[in-house]
């Protein structure tokens, strides 16, 4: 199978960036001025246990052992532990997992739904009205901070309408479903500008090209025009725009799980942030950078799919 | 071979000196004026707006922005508060005024650093290549693996909260955009054969570069960090909001929403008219990349 | 060695003192030669390649060619797209550093790149009228710059030299102040070769000079470099996929395909009696006014015989 | 004169011209609308082309050949527009039709061709899909029948191994395979005529005449009509019967290839075939045009081509002459069409060439 080997070289191929964000994750602490494991412990720490994370982390031995010894704890998914709660880092990340995912994948969805009709809209109807509309949107959305356009939604829906719950994740899937609306609307709001503007783009492009002309003047009718002919290419192109925007995204979720006191990861980080238990930072970063990894492998594995030019072979 | 003394003279008759056969490209004013478009002249005046407003901030409004009344705090607006007062009695306005000077500075400083650094790297990586590139490509392979927020905050967190600390933090992960840009821009345009005429002409590697590459490459990089700063103001706002920006009590947008949302059921304008601030410089922003964009006539 | 190629004639010394016509055959020294000249490339993504751990694909663009351009000679380099005269141009002048061969400038072999008195010796007009010149210079900026470069000029004097090269090109003085973008396709071609002349070589190579022009433009371009070889003594390389062009301004011509030399002689002798089969193909393919079948060939007997 | 039009015609003058003709243009006007003003790209052109008759429409760049052929398609290209004149297609006028039903039209009598045949496919479509769409979208043809119809036109382009190439992407053809495969699905739609827009520019000689040869055989054995936009008149001289001349958005000159490319009757046409290299026969200098195309955004008074002539009058600087017939299909927009020996220089031999031959 060609696609199997495909995907089988794809994912070899993330090995060396796996690597360069363990080495940017190791080297976090170092930047910090002073010694790591006082970093590591807090301004509280005794001297006692200072030392005792010396002998343990080996922080006397040369950097590049503490790398590998550090990398070797990572392959066995021990993340250390966090200072503030005493638990190992992936456990915790574990339980928090869920609702960052969820809230991701309620986003894009969204994302989607709003801006590729908008997207089509616009470009089908170049120069109208209808396109000059949706050509402002990415200049007044552009600079739009998600935490504001999050309080302005509880301001304008949760408060006055009452239609959804404005913090917290529930218990049961029905629940999570609902509060995950405002938060995931939230941040499809923060992406549609982007997407909005690539989209047209991408779809001007298509419906400019030579061989959109050629269906035309084959005499096929309109819906045959864009549906055998326009849509899978402006698709190629639009799920790369897609994929570099979905990092963007995946950042935005800390701040957005802030103002809606999701239960997340992103919240987990700020937490852990005000209380210096740099261990969990430390996770969290790896764990969304292992994200965007994962989804631009999707999102490669999905061009491949949709575009013959690409070498499979 | 001796230059001739006399020159052989037109071969044929002259060719009348003819604008540009495509008159779309042709440009309503001079050359080598600034020709401007409506866009940009929008987003331009609307940017001088903003900053003046910064800048004549002591002029445009009696109040100190850190000074604390806690007798008057929570003030509706009126009396000469035109958006009131916060809950520590600071005049919102003023606050408003004073936190653009702090987020467009550091806004536009914290894009220069990268946009520097990240163009020289990548117009060094693409006209060369070899080891140099392809170590440079890795580690930029590396930075855009995270999310440059998740990025950003945890090395602001690494490095103690300040406004050094953000611009250190932007830069590192900033600098990427650039180098990517300008490689890429690199990689065709020393492809292109005006480039390989001045190689032809025996014109020294640096001439060639800074003369003839650079100019051309810098338009791509320059529209971007126009909306760069766009996110670059958003990131700090957010670092605001959450408390690990510009310290207080120097007003910034982002810890002036964050305030204002203890009191967003009953004062909503203190947390949406700082919001809206940041939208309005974005806009302009985005406004002047487009119509940087259109003046060049690239798409 | 391509000197020793019977087809050539070269030989043969009848430079009549003073005279120089064109298409004679008169033959001189030796200016630029290329010898075992080998240029290959790798495939590109090479990044993703290595990381695959594959080998990057190998295209060998010029596989093995020997030329040797004599004094006030112009030699013709035709072939397809992809048979290499391009990437052979390139290498000649010295813009490519060959896999394997050598370079010669007045008998000198190369050592990578060019130095500045070997710039100097050979320079190159480029195909591509509209991306050839820097959009952000003036033309007398893109003259200035090498007479200044090169000390060719006291520095007082760059002004009329530039204005001296204009007017050697057919162009008004006052396109000294102007852009690129203000003139049309063959007025910049013009300034290319302007820009050629500027280091006052002895060489011209010439890619594609004339392939993205208008066909009355062309014939300008073509008059004015057979003018400027005869005026200033120069020597071509004249690079074109366009048979009848290269008919027009050759003396000699060398037939490229698939990166190597296939028939090399006198332009009139390769046009009237072609000895290589692909010679005889490209000849029968280039379609003519009047519409009179090419020598007769394989392809349009067989046409014939269909009717 | 007349013993030109006897002498032995290399080709087969056209099929007899019969029937009504499939494609008519009637003074046509394209305009582009631009930020500084109109540009009147096609100036009252018309033209008639029949089944079975080739026809070229020569000219540099900017002389409105390629988008006259746009226009008859009704493909022009945004915001180009047609302002004037008719399109009559098979007899019937499509200019009042609605957009649907005019396509629809169209697309049934005549099939269009593109330079770059490259850009022309759909990229993500199998070649043998594209070449089935139409028989199986538009002619109702079951999917095996379309199929086995895909496969006969490729076999009818000269396209070896038609099942194996069938399931091919556009980007694993070469370019001459390509051209094929748009001349594939031209035929789909069985037209009278293909349009055809500087088909083997971007082609080598070798693919070039290849192709060429292919659509001479679509005419010659199937009576498919071509109409070839081309800037190179040795490709027109050895495709086209019948030629016409275009010149800053008009038609200058037209009449049988022949006679117009050995006895031109327009100065424009004879310095134009003066400028072309001969690839047989070297010539010291060629002959150029000076000046440059006449700006199509301002008005043009009396002849385009009057400031770049060597032959020109007062009378051609203020009034435009009319495309004027010089017996039979033979006819030119030139006051002194009818006296070319008085024409000066090389321009005036190349008109008179003909007639001494």
């Amino acid at each position: 199978m060609r696609h199997l080997a495909y995907v089988g070289r794809r994912l070899v191929s993330t090995i060396p960036v796996l690597l360069g964000i363990s080495v940017i994750v190791f080297f976090m602490i170092h930047l910090v001025p002073g010694d790591p494991a006082r970093t590591l412990l807090g301004v509280r720490a005794t001297d006692e246990a200072v030392a005792a994370l010396h002998a343990k982390f080996g922080l006397d031995r040369p950097i590049w052992e503490q790398y590998l010894s550090f990398l070797g704890r990572l392959l066995h998914g021990d993340l250390g532990r966090s200072i503030l709660y005493d638990t190992d880092v992936s456990s915790l990340l574990a339980l928090r997992l869920p609702a960052t995912l969820w809230l991701l994948v309620a986003a894009t969805v969204m994302a989607l739904l709003i801006s590729i009709p908008l997207a089509v809209l616009a470009a089908t109807h170049r120069d109208k009205l209808a396109d000059q509309v949706v050509r402002a949107v990415p200049l007044v959305g552009l600079g739009m901070p998600t935490f504001w356009v999050g309080i302005m939604l509880v301001l304008l829906l949760a408060l006055k309408v009452h239609a959804f719950p404005v913090s917290g994740f529930g218990k049961t899937p029905a629940q999570h479903l609902s509060s995950i609306i405002l938060p995931g609307l939230t941040i499809a709001l923060a992406l549609t500008p982007i997407l909005i503007r690539s989209l047209r783009t991408s779809m001007i492009g298509v419906l400019d090209s030579d061989y959109v002309v050629t269906a035309r003047a084959k005499g096929l009718s309109h819906r045959r025009v864009i549906t055998a002919h326009t849509l899978r290419n402006a698709a190629v192109s639009s799920i790369t725009v897609l994929g570099v925007n979905i990092a963007y995204l995946v950042g935005s979720t800390l701040v957005v799980e802030r103002v809606f006191a999701l239960p997340g990861m992103g919240t987990m980080m700020l937490d852990a942030i005000f209380n210096r238990d740099f261990p969990v930072v430390q996770g969290v970063t790896l764990v969304f950078a292992l994200m965007v990894v994962a989804v631009n492998l999707l999102t490669d594995l999905a061009h491949a799919a949709l575009d013959p030019r690409i070498e499979l072979a | 071979m001796t230059a001739p003394a006399v020159p052989v003279g037109p071969v044929e008759p002259l060719q009348p000196l003819q604008p540009s056969r495509l008159p779309w490209l042709r440009g309503r004013g001079g050359e080598g004026v600034l020709r401007l478009n409506p866009t940009l002249v929008i987003g331009l005046s609307l940017l001088v707006v903003i900053v003046l407003a910064g800048v004549l901030a002591p002029v445009l409004s009696p109040w100190d922005p850190v000074a604390q009344d806690l007798t008057a705090s929570l003030q509706p607006p009126g009396n000469g508060h035109l958006l009131g007062t916060d809950q520590l009695g600071r005049d919102v306005f003023t606050r408003l005024l004073y936190a653009a000077r702090v987020d467009l500075r550091v806004g536009a400083l914290a894009v220069l650093f990268p946009f520097i650094i990240g163009t020289t790297l990548g117009l060094l990586a693409g006209w060369f290549g070899g080891w140099f590139d392809l170590v440079l490509m890795r580690v930029v392979d590396m930075v855009v693996a995270f999310p440059s927020f998740v990025l950003i905050i945890a090395l602001v967190f690494a490095l103690g909260q300040g406004t050094a600390s953000i611009y250190i933090a932007i830069t590192l992960v900033g600098w990427v955009a650039y180098a990517r840009i300008v490689r890429g821009e690199v990689l065709v345009a020393k492809e292109q054969e005006y480039a390989l005429a001045a190689r032809a002409s025996g014109l020294p590697t640096w001439r060639i570069l800074l003369r003839h590459l650079l100019p051309n490459v810098l338009l791509q990089a320059f529209v971007f960090a126009m909306s760069d700063v766009v996110l670059s103001i958003l990131a700090i706002v957010t670092l605001g909001y959450l408390g690990l920006g510009v310290p207080p009590p120097t007003p910034d947008w982002g810890s002036m929403i964050s305030e204002g949302q203890n009191f967003v059921f009953t004062k909503w304008y203190l947390t949406a008219v700082p919001g809206l601030a940041v939208v309005v410089t974005g806009l302009a922003l985005a406004l002047v990349a487009d119509g940087v964009v259109q003046r060049s006539g690239r798409r | 060695m391509s000197g020793t190629s019977p087809s050539t004639g070269s030989g043969s010394v009848s430079i009549g003192s003073g005279s120089v016509s064109t298409a004679s055959g008169s033959v001189g020294e030796e200016v630029l030669a290329v010898e075992g000249l080998v240029q290959h490339f790798r495939g590109r993504g090479s990044a993703w390649g290595r990381l695959r751990g594959r080998p990057p694909k190998v295209v060998k663009a010029v596989d093995g060619v020997d030329l040797v351009l004599h004094r006030g000679e112009t030699l013709g380099l035709v072939g397809e797209s992809g048979c290499g005269k391009s990437t052979l141009s390139r290498c000649a002048a010295g813009l490519y550093t060959p896999t394997a061969g050598v370079v010669r400038y007045a008998r000198q072999p190369l050592h990578g790149a060019p130095d500045r008195a070997q710039r100097r010796l050979v320079q190159m007009v480029f195909q591509d009228p509209y991306s050839s010149l820097n959009p952000r210079m003036t033309v007398g900026q893109t003259l200035s710059e090498i007479l200044t470069y090169h000390r060719l000029v006291p520095r007082a004097q760059v002004r009329a030299r530039v204005g001296e090269l204009i007017d050697l090109v057919g162009l008004p003085t006052r396109a000294a102040d102007q852009l690129p973008r203000s003139f049309s396709g063959g007025q910049r071609q013009r300034i290319g070769i302007a820009r050629a002349l500027a280091l006052e070589p002895q060489v011209l190579i010439a890619d594609e000079p004339v392939s993205a022009l208008d066909v009355s433009v062309q014939a300008t371009i073509i008059n004015l470099l057979l003018d400027l070889k005869e005026t200033l003594g120069l020597s071509m390389l004249f690079v074109s996929h366009n048979m009848a062009v290269v008919r027009q301004i050759s003396d000699r011509i060398a037939v490229m395909h698939d990166g190597v030399v296939v028939e090399e002689g006198d332009t009139s002798e390769v046009f009237e009696h072609p000895h290589d089969d692909y010679t005889r193909l490209l000849l029968a393919s280039v379609p003519r006014i009047g519409g009179a079948p090419a020598p007769a060939t394989a392809g349009a007997a067989t046409e014939r015989g269909l009717r | 004169m007349s013993t030109l039009v006897d002498g032995p015609l290399r080709q087969p003058r056209s099929t007899p011209v019969t029937g009504t003709p499939l494609l008519e243009l009637h003074d046509v006007d394209v305009e582009i609308p631009l930020p500084h003003g109109r540009l009147h790209a096609v100036r009252g052109v018309s033209l008639t082309a029949y089944a079975g008759q080739a026809l070229g429409l020569v000219g540099e760049s900017g002389s409105g050949k390629s988008l006259t052929l746009r226009a008859a398609m009704d493909l022009l290209p945004s915001p180009a527009v047609i302002t004037g004149g008719s399109v009559v297609v098979a007899g019937t006028d499509v200019t009042g039709m609605r957009p649907a039903q005019r396509r629809e039209h169209i697309s049934s009598a005549m099939a269009m061709i593109f330079q770059d045949a490259l850009t022309a496919l759909n990229p993500t479509m199998r070649i043998g899909d594209q070449v089935a769409e139409v028989p199986r979208q538009r002619l109702g043809m079951s999917r095996s029948a379309a199929r086995a119809r895909a496969l006969d036109l490729l076999v009818q382009v000269g396209i070896r191994d038609p099942e194996q190439r069938y399931r091919a992407f556009p980007h694993e053809l070469s370019g001459g395979m390509r051209q094929r495969v748009c001349i594939a699905i031209a035929l789909s739609a069985e037209p009278g005529l293909i349009l055809a827009d500087e088909p083997t520019t971007a082609l080598d000689v070798t693919i070039q005449k290849q192709v060429l040869d292919v659509l001479g055989r679509l005419r010659r054995d199937d009576g498919v009509g071509l109409v070839l936009v081309t800037h190179d008149l040795a490709v027109v001289s050895s495709t086209c019967s019948e030629l016409d001349v275009m010149y800053g958005g008009r038609v200058v000159e037209e009449g049988l290839t022949e006679v117009l490319l050995s006895a031109p009757r327009h100065p424009y046409t004879a310095a134009l075939l003066r400028s072309v290299p001969d690839p047989d026969a070297p010539v010291h200098r060629l002959l150029t045009i000076p000046g440059a195309p006449p700006d199509l955004l301002q008005p043009i008074e009396g002849c385009a081509f009057a400031p770049r002539c060597p032959a020109v009058v007062d009378r051609c600087r203020t009034e435009r002459p009319p495309l004027a017939s010089l017996g039979g299909p033979h006819a030119s927009a030139c006051w002194r069409a009818h006296e070319p020996e008085r024409w000066p220089g090389a321009v005036g031999e190349a008109a008179l060439e003909g007639v001494l031959r």
